[in-house]
């Protein structure tokens, strides 16, 4: 059962089409996150749900209602902005009962849904602050707050972490998902980055000119990407040119070795075929234990990361990303060393040349 | 490296200062001087006890404040509107708005009496009403340029359509968006135009006496050729009130809810002691 | 949600445009038709052929200048000195930057005249020089707000402190500084702010005509009560050299090095598409 | 031997007190970052090595020469600045050749250097663009092509990278660090992000309160914080509440499982001291085989972050966090599960309760 809807929905501004017929079904209660680079239409698709774009064709449902041609104001949405879009002149209390007064609730009512919504973002002590006087992200949980007081159908979020510094982008991340769990709100969050949308989604949407290129969990979309864009776009990705040596075997050739591959991952390809081996960096290991195929390599660049090591080695002809846990009794290894790497031939993605 | 005092800027504050100050006190020690050889406020007596005085006084500020009204009515929907729906307009608009400063008010005037005068279409210039009406639009348009400044900036720096936005979503009707959220937010930006422009027409000669209005700024320049103590005194009267005026509108251009009064400077220190 | 048409603000842009142009039209209509019955140039002629018309211009114009050239020396130094080392003195510099805004300028003559007068220690006002050197200083402080306010934009927009520390920590001396990175980065709102004092000087009336200066606004307001159509050409001529200045002025403004020369408008109709 | 030596610097701005004598010498060819919160004086000890600040007492000598009361343009530094302060009306040829112009460098002289400077940062046929044309990442890259042209002494860069993207964020660091190497140029970095200290850096120099609070390399600073705030702000820590038993066995208290620890991890404590058992999340591993004290846990939180997975799991009676790496074959636990955590003993720091 979709709870909202959006079938074949696009949008031009002029000749330049910036959503094409996009498709996508949101379950009541599931957080979906767009994901793409700037100018890869996610943004628009966003404001087209939100009523503050009017789609060019197609059409938007919501709770099974059909919203296409409504006005924003008329589509009880909750709306997050990047940059807060806290009324200036109204204190946290007025901003939160803002939706409330203007859907008519009655006084008490609204001193005590106000009162649930700021105690449930831990600020229910600065209910008599104005905006200026909290920091940033005081002032996005008070916007969480006042977009989710009139129980909106969808919660609508806009980049809402850019605007923060590191450690308040997680922190609040966390936060949103723990509320937007709590309350059982379907929610479509839009962002550029990949750690935030693979952490805090059921399903990631990611988008590139204009489509959606895969719809999946996290996990799929990380560790099985369905277009060389995703691949790409999400995580690093090691890429071990190669060619097919028996597709019936699953044999490939990497430098002088001859690898053995799972037959379906180069299933419709010939002997001779060039190919590339792609592998995340957490893939690869030190060592000669960790995998069915093991290469010799020397240590190019080692970067300390905090609780993870990512090294860079020459192996197989190209250079190679690896992480490492970090380990308090043994310092990473030294630049220049040389050692081995293996890798488990299930874990490759085998892409085009 | 270490701060040099600054010799230079602080000459040049000081000399500033005393352009202003050196003159002013001048003339109001000249001011009290009516009697001879003791102080008085014989000159303000003799000022506030003509009926000129008052009558000019009352017109202006009547003119102004209609101008005040008509203007801002004029310019906040214009420029939020622009804002919100006609961006690329903007640098236009912002253009338009300027030419006021830079047309001498002559031109108007003259403009203004070609158009309306006893032999146009519409001979406004022929009734008191008519030559009034001129006048108030006369000023409109001379304070146009502050105005839509003071408006503009004011929807600058609150992110206009955003807020606008965030308002449609919590359900708000346009109406609504802009009584609740939007005037509030720039009522301030709103009175400072209107102080600018009520300290504008107040003393305005060129276009009151062209059109032969009996307003106070003419009455300035006439008791300015008659007398020697009575303009000195008015002199320091008008200084008084475009300070005051000028004071009430930092006031209230910088304030915001539940600030204190100077905080402009506050924030300044603040943020040096922050590195 | 669909964008109406905006009905509202085209017709407040229409009518605003109107409120200048039918005037104008009038007025160069009414400026052909000196000789009865044809279209000629007769008034401009006549303008053109008047000995106190070239010389009130020329005289009007060498004072805009100079009060351009003591403007920009002494606000462009305090500008940038209180932007590197008083910050927390920027609040009181522009407050004092906009006095001359609102207190009229009746009132700075009558303190000029009772501080520089006849029975002063300096009294200016006796000899030609003097009274010329008062117009000037008085132009100077006309014009001080709009001066200050583009130099300081100018400067708001580039950052002035870490320049400077940029061009000093490679070893570039205060006066480098200034020179090679500072002035080329504000010439161009320094040449907007010249722009705008002269076109506020050249058709200033109440200065010149209480310092009784040969100067051009006199000479408008005479014209404009002892003649018909001379004082249309003037207000046509006038307009349209204030409409240059103002084309140049925006021209400098917003020029870049390598840019295009309406880069505002090129900015504003990329940034829509770029959503 | 000490290129760069600060001695007991301290900076005043009126009663507040910002850098409290801070000593520090840094190697030719070193690269030292500044680590902290905002208001710890980090950046101030940087504007007093660049000559934009005066030491209120203390000494600062670069290159054997005293320059503590040398304006900043004699210092023969090289600055970058969060915000690139690329002169705006000189191309990018003639801001890398302001310093050359500046020292006195004839025609070609300057041309060939600045061509050199161009090609390291691989902007060489940008030159004659402008500032405003270039995104932020080139123009920080032409920023620090600017800084280095004249051959500073000592190079010193304000946070750099805290105005740009992500991902330009990564590529630029790595640049940075392989150009200082290329160049051996001393250099002094600061940054409020501990990823990128720890990773570009040979020293970090962690400050808190106008104090050096520890100094050290990465590793170590990492994974033997020697005061609390270390500890607390580098990485992230899990904290174990545990009660000493023997302290000469070494043996402590974790809920009612006794541990035995390295005794000189508890030397000085007195049986019944209560202590906290802190604990990287890269050192705390799923099952029981990776380490001799095993904990039962209950997963409570699931982050996806990509390469790792970030576990919350209840155990001891505390929330523990622990990093496991992605496994393409494997989805991560689910959240309710319960398993059992183990670490290795030799991994705990102990820190007072």
């Amino acid at each position: 059962m979709s709870f909202l809807k959006l079938s074949a929905v696009s949008k031009a501004f002029g000749a330049n089409v910036v959503v094409k017929s996009f498709d996508l079904s949101v379950r009541k209660g599931e957080f979906v996150s767009f994901l793409g680079p700037s100018g890869c239409g996610k943004t628009t698709v966003l404001r087209m749900v939100s009523g503050f774009e009017r789609p060019t064709s197609g059409a938007i449902e919501i709770g099974g209602r059909d919203v296409t041609h409504l006005p924003a104001n008329q589509r009880q949405i909750g709306m997050v902005f990047q940059s807060y879009a806290l009324f200036p002149n109204m204190s946290v209390f007025g901003n939160v009962a803002f939706g409330l007064k203007i859907a008519g609730a009655s006084k008490p009512e609204i001193a005590s849904r106000v009162k649930e919504m700021l105690d449930l973002i831990q600020l229910g002590h600065l209910a008599d602050r104005y905006p200026y006087q909290l920091s940033g992200g005081q002032q996005q949980r008070v916007a969480l707050a006042r977009a989710l007081a009139a129980r909106p159908q969808v919660l609508l979020l806009d980049e809402p972490l850019s605007a923060l510094d590191a450690k308040i982008r997680v922190s609040l991340r966390d936060d949103i998902r723990a509320i937007q769990r709590e309350l059982n709100i379907t929610t479509i969050f839009v962002t550029h980055d990949q750690e935030e949308a693979l952490t805090i989604s059921d399903r990631v949407v990611v988008m590139n000119g204009g489509i959606a290129e895969q719809c999946d969990t996290p996990h799929e979309i990380y560790n099985r990407p369905t277009t060389r864009f995703v691949a790409g776009f999400v995580g690093k990705l090691n890429n071990i040119p190669a060619i097919v040596v028996d597709p019936d075997a699953g044999t490939v050739r990497v430098e002088s070795d001859v690898v053995t591959l799972e037959p379906r991952a180069v299933a419709g390809r010939k002997a001779g075929d060039p190919i590339v081996l792609a592998l995340r960096p957490e893939a690869v290991s030190m060592g000669t234990r960790s995998g069915d195929v093991v290469l010799e390599a020397k240590v190019q660049e080692v970067y300390f990361l905090g609780s993870v090591i990512r090294l860079k080695v020459a192996a197989a002809g190209v250079s190679l990303s690896l992480d490492i846990f970090n380990r308090a009794d043994a310092p990473p290894p030294d630049v220049g060393s040389t050692t081995h790497v293996s890798f488990s031939s299930h874990a490759v993605i085998v892409l085009d040349s | 490296m270490k701060k040099p005092f600054p010799w230079l800027s602080t000459l040049i504050v000081v000399l500033a200062a005393l352009y202003f100050l050196v003159p002013l006190y001048a003339t109001f020690q000249f001011s009290l001087q009516m009697k001879r050889g003791e102080w008085s406020l014989a000159a303000y007596e003799s000022v506030f006890s003509s009926d000129v005085f008052l009558s000019t006084l009352a017109y202006s500020a009547v003119a102004s404040l209609a101008a005040i009204v008509v203007g801002a009515a004029l310019v906040a929907p214009t420029a939020y509107w622009v804002r919100l729906r006609l961006p690329k307009l903007r640098p236009v608009v912002e253009f338009v708005s300027l030419l006021p400063l830079i047309i001498p008010p002559v031109v108007l005037v003259f403009g203004h009496i070609r158009m309306f005068g006893s032999s146009s279409i519409l001979p406004l210039t022929t009734t008191d009403g008519g030559t009034n009406f001129l006048l108030v639009s006369g000023y409109v348009v001379l304070s146009l340029p502050y105005m839509y400044r003071a408006v503009d900036n004011g929807m600058a720096s609150i992110d206009i359509v955003t807020l606008t936005e965030a308002a449609e979503s919590l359900g708000a009707s346009r109406a609504r968006t802009i009584m609740e959220v939007i005037l509030p937010n720039v009522r301030s930006s709103i009175i400072s135009g209107a102080f600018l422009t009520f300290s504008i027409s107040l003393g305005e000669f060129v276009l009151a006496s062209l059109l032969n209005r009996p307003a106070f700024g003419p009455y300035l320049v006439q008791i300015g050729q008659d007398r020697a103590y009575e303009p000195a005194a008015l002199a320091v009267m008008t200084f008084a009130l475009t300070w005051a005026c000028m004071g009430l509108m930092q006031y209230f251009a910088t304030r915001k809810p539940g600030q204190r009064v100077f905080p402009r400077l506050t924030l300044a220190l603040s943020r040096n002691e922050a590195r």
